[in-house]
């Protein structure tokens, strides 16, 4: 049933439907919302299972390495602060092989405090071995919640997801949205089976130490996963469109891109906005398109260049910063396209910093800017909206 | 005896960690399950692809054995098995880096026996000082020289920080006192709701004594009344193990390297004064002596 | 052979014998023992049985550390250097 | 598209006003959303949200800066903050006040509506607070959303005696702006 509700609803009413056994929870803004709703959830009977109010972020992914390795389904959700503190803890579930899914309401990163959105946080998070998608809109996260579970506790990926959403774009946007349907999820998500557990009647050690002569291999696997993981995330979003008739794409989506001489590449709740821009410029003959990235990590490199390889020029828009380099897509971009045939400018913009709005006047400067780039380019990668008078 | 630690682990020849192990491991039975930090443990009993576990283990970091012991713990109740949740963890885990889920486990009451195999530094990294360290020893960390005695702090009071979680079952034991620390490790598993024991454990590398003598450090320990046997349940001193010949703290200390720098240094007598006095006033506290 | 990313078996640490870190071998002298079973509660390597009545230590593993030798309380075990 | 601005004080309700206009928005069949211009604002600062209708599904995120309506709870906010920044002259202002109109120094050409809404609500509520009461001239002055639409908002959001009192305090609105 569609109905208009908040974004945090809509996701604690997903991550419900997915049943999972434990939730443990940090309150920091722009989560709360995603948890509160789940502890009312849970104390209103309409989802079954333990809520624990841990003392951390540190502690609130802890708490699900020691449910997951029991055998159960986990859930929880933070941002910017608290997934930085959970940094060690990331990196543990993805080598532990625990499919945890955890929402990020995207949040930037102190210092200067700021609680306003970018995605500064789990960019950081990109190298942990984690699954990253990221998600247009409040449906798509809802969506991509049950697909997150289900790829991620798939026997041969068996690898931590976390589902990125725009912290208060996202979060508390109330917009219609298509709630799930607990029984029908059940059906597509089965129950999770983990072939290892935590159990006296097979006692196994989990998370043994691996010197020099096995740690490789120990990584080259998740790596491995990953590489698995580009082709079960697009299935799952096939097969999820099949049954729930919704697609947002699978590692990624395109809009205008066909015929585009210029191709905007972004993640997150801006993809609408540059849509409606790509609309105006459309009308006005510019051939503007756009390109989705709904999996930053694995990286979709080779399903990116079949999308991009008929574009002038690329113009990547992204909510983050790489202080020291640049930022982080456009240099997974050009680093995926330098041993290909492919030559076409890529420049890029970090915007959206610390929840500085994202406007169809700056995108359309960002796509002024690409187009000039076409001639030769000037400036490879800047801020987008860059408020000078106060530097 | 149940051999429940297999041989062939890597721990020091003369460590009396695995013999902690192998003691709380025989009174909680294959029923368990055990939640280890990051530790001596960890890297001495499981070099992959080997593991000296016969229950299951899990290990995940060194701060949040507690925090995912309170998840299998959430599980097992959740499925209904009566099956016993132990974290064994150091002091470096239990005193300092993991206090924050340590607290967090003990204020939400999950029903885990936390074991503490108390070796008053950080040894797997090479002896250097955490916040259990004894006044006055040697680490790495905090050296003698010119200017230092050792460890210039006293050793935090972990027993008291669980009761002031309202933790319902709080003892100390000790390695040399096996039937001791049996019956507490069975007590502990019996509470509905978190334990702390805190068992000393000689570390021959980190305290440097003579090969085969760990058991009697550890001894001296309890007989010198710097380390005394209680227990708390429900907040309530309900029991201590009383000395029938109490011994001077000089008898354990002189045998132990990390302590040497006080019997050469100027002012090193002064502070062996003042570990007795720790260990009267241990006395006195818990009268020790009938 | 156990592959990478599998989780370990129980008490497979047994495959790797820390006898050959020993120095010295406790001797046992079976007449002294009072059986007790001291030695085998304190042995860090859980390497010490009973055999038939007799506690016997088990030299695959043991690394000679001399504490069932220093807390026999009847002196039944003696630790002797080990030729090679 | 039509965009709507609320400014309020924190602890008025502006932000549930955007919700309950996206609410009833979509109960006639059209798509909606609303936002609060997040802030950390505490009780008593002003604040600001947003709502957006349309008959197409909306895709734009990007905060409202040409709104077509303006909705303003506390007329002392009219001291402090530009409320009728970027508002389209076409568009309109509804403003709770009981000062004179020519006291209010707006910019805008855009249509005025003022309404003493404290005093609906203090009437009707017992309490000054003024964003349902504001939501039925909204209702009335715009008919962007039914009033049925409204009420039916209202009625799930605010169950019993409260929501009955609430769907009065709209009425009473409604019919002040409509007349």
């Amino acid at each position: 049933m569609m109905k208009v509700v908040e974004g945090s609803y809509a996701v604690a009413h997903a991550a419900m439907c997915c049943s999972p056994d434990v939730v443990s929870a940090y309150p920091i803004t722009p989560q709360t919302h995603i948890v509160e709703h789940l502890s009312q959830l849970v104390a209103d009977g309409e989802l079954r299972a333990e809520f624990l109010t841990v003392d951390s972020e540190f502690s609130a992914l802890s708490v699900l390495v020691g449910v997951s390795a029991a055998g159960g389904r986990s859930y929880s959700s933070t941002t910017s602060q608290g997934l930085a503190l959970m940094y060690e803890v990331l990196y543990n579930v993805s080598g532990m092989r625990l499919p945890i899914v955890m929402t990020v309401a995207n949040r930037a990163l102190s210092a200067p405090l700021n609680i306003w959105n970018d995605q500064q946080d789990s960019i950081g998070a990109r190298d942990v071995g984690w699954i990253q998608l990221y998600s247009e809109n409040v449906q798509e996260a809802v969506d991509t919640t049950v697909q997150a579970y289900k790829i991620a506790e798939s026997l041969e990926i068996m690898t931590p997801v976390m589902v990125c959403m725009d912290g208060f774009i996202l979060t508390h946007v109330y917009e219609p949205v298509e709630l799930l349907d607990k029984e029908q999820v059940a059906d597509f998500l089965p129950p999770y089976r983990p072939t290892d557990i935590l159990d006296p009647q097979n006692p196994k050690t989990f998370g043994a130490f691996a010197d020099p002569s096995t740690y490789t291999e120990f990584r080259y696997l998740q790596y491995e996963a990953h590489l698995k993981a580009l082709s079960k995330i697009e299935n799952v979003a096939k097969e999820y469109a099949e049954v729930f008739g919704r697609d947002f794409g699978g590692l990624l989506d395109a809009y205008q891109a066909d015929d585009a001489e210029i191709i905007i590449v972004t993640m997150g709740s801006v993809v609408g906005t540059i849509k409606e821009a790509i609309d105006g410029l459309r009308a006005e003959g510019t051939k503007v398109g756009l390109v989705k990235i709904r999996s930053y990590r694995p990286f979709p490199a080779q399903a990116l260049m079949k999308e991009l390889k008929n574009a002038d020029v690329i113009a990547v828009i992204e909510k983050d910063i790489c202080v020291g380099n640049e930022a982080a897509l456009l240099t997974d971009i050009k680093a995926a396209f330098y041993n290909s045939n492919l030559r076409m400018p890529i420049i890029g913009f970090a915007a959206g910093l610390g929840g500085r709005d994202i406007t169809i006047k700056d995108i359309r400067k960002a796509v002024e800017k690409a187009s000039a780039a076409r001639k030769g380019i000037e400036s490879q990668f800047e801020f987008l909206t860059l408020r000078k008078e106060i530097l | 005896m149940q051999n429940l630690l297999a041989p062939g682990h890597r721990a020091c020849a003369g460590c009396s960690m695995p013999t902690v192990i192998r003691l709380v491991l025989d009174a909680a039975g294959t029923n368990t399950i055990v939640v280890s930090p990051t530790s001596c443990l960890e890297v001495t009993t499981t070099p992959f692809p080997e593991s000296a576990w016969v229950v299951p283990w899990i290990h995940s970091l060194f701060e949040n054995a507690s925090a995912v012991a309170s998840g299998v713990e959430v599980m097992m109740k959740r499925q209904c098995k009566d099956t016993n949740v132990l974290v064994i963890g150091g002091d470096g885990s239990t005193f300092d880096i993991g206090m924050g889920s340590n607290s967090g486990m003990f204020e939400r009451g999950h029903k885990v026996a936390y074991i503490c195999y108390d070796n008053e530094a950080y040894m797997n990294t090479g002896v250097q000082r955490s916040g259990s360290t004894p006044f006055c020893a040697h680490t790495t960390t905090t050296p003698a020289g010119e200017l230092s005695l050792g460890n210039p702090r006293p050793k935090k009071d972990m027993p008291a920080i669980a009761l002031a979680h309202g933790v319902p079952y709080v003892a100390t034991a000790s390695v040399a006192y096996p039937v001791d620390l049996r019956k507490k490790v069975e007590r502990a598993l019996q509470t509905q709701g978190p334990s702390y024991i805190q068992v000393n454990a000689p570390c021959i590398t980190g305290w440097t004594f003579d090969a085969g003598t760990t058991i009697e450090i550890a001894r001296l320990a309890v007989e010198t009344g710097l380390w005394p046997l209680f227990e708390y349940v429900n907040g309530e001193l309900t029991e201590v193990k009383k000395i029938r010949r109490i011994k001077l703290v000089d008898e354990y200390l002189k045998v132990q390297g990390r302590y040497k720098h006080l019997y050469k240094m100027p002012g090193g007598a002064e502070i062996l004064r003042s570990i007795q006095d720790i260990a009267d006033k241990n006395i006195a506290m818990y009268k020790l002596v009938d | 052979m156990i592959k990478a990313g599998e989780l370990v078996k129980p008490g497979s640490t047994q495959i790797t014998k820390t006898g050959a870190w020993r120095t010295f071998a406790p001797a046992v002298e079976h007449n002294k023992c009072i059986k007790c079973s001291l030695c085998e509660i304190y042995c860090p390597e859980s390497c010490i049985h009973q055999e038939s009545g007799l506690f016997v230590p088990d030299l695959a593993y043991c690394k000679g550390c001399g504490i069932c030798s220093h807390e026999c309380p009847s002196k039944a075990i003696i630790m002797v250097l080990e030729e090679k | 598209m039509k965009e709507i601005r609320f400014h309020g004080r924190g602890g008025q309700g502006a932000v549930t006003a955007a919700e309950l206009v996206a609410v009833a928005a979509f109960e006639d069949k059209k798509f909606s959303q609303a936002f609060p211009a997040f802030g950390v604002e505490r009780r008593g600062a002003p604040v600001m949200a947003f709502a957006r209708i349309s008959n197409v599904p909306i895709r734009i995120r990007s905060q409202v800066y040409e709104p077509d309506y303006v909705l303003v709870q506390d007329v002392t906010l009219l001291d402090v903050v530009d409320v009728d920044s970027g508002l389209k002259s076409e568009g309109m202002i509804i403003i709770n006040t009981d000062r004179p109109t020519n006291q209010l120094k707006l910019k805008t050409d855009a249509q005025l509506i003022v309404l003493d809404a404290t005093r609906i609500a203090m009437e009707v509520l017992g309490r000054p607070i003024v964003n349902t009461t504001m939501l039925g001239a909204f209702c009335g002055a715009t008919r962007e959303v039914s009033l049925g639409s409204i009420n039916k908002a209202i009625a799930e959001r605010f169950k019993g005696e409260l929501g009955r009192k609430n769907l009065l305090a709209i009425k009473m609105a409604y019919e002040r702006v409509s007349t």
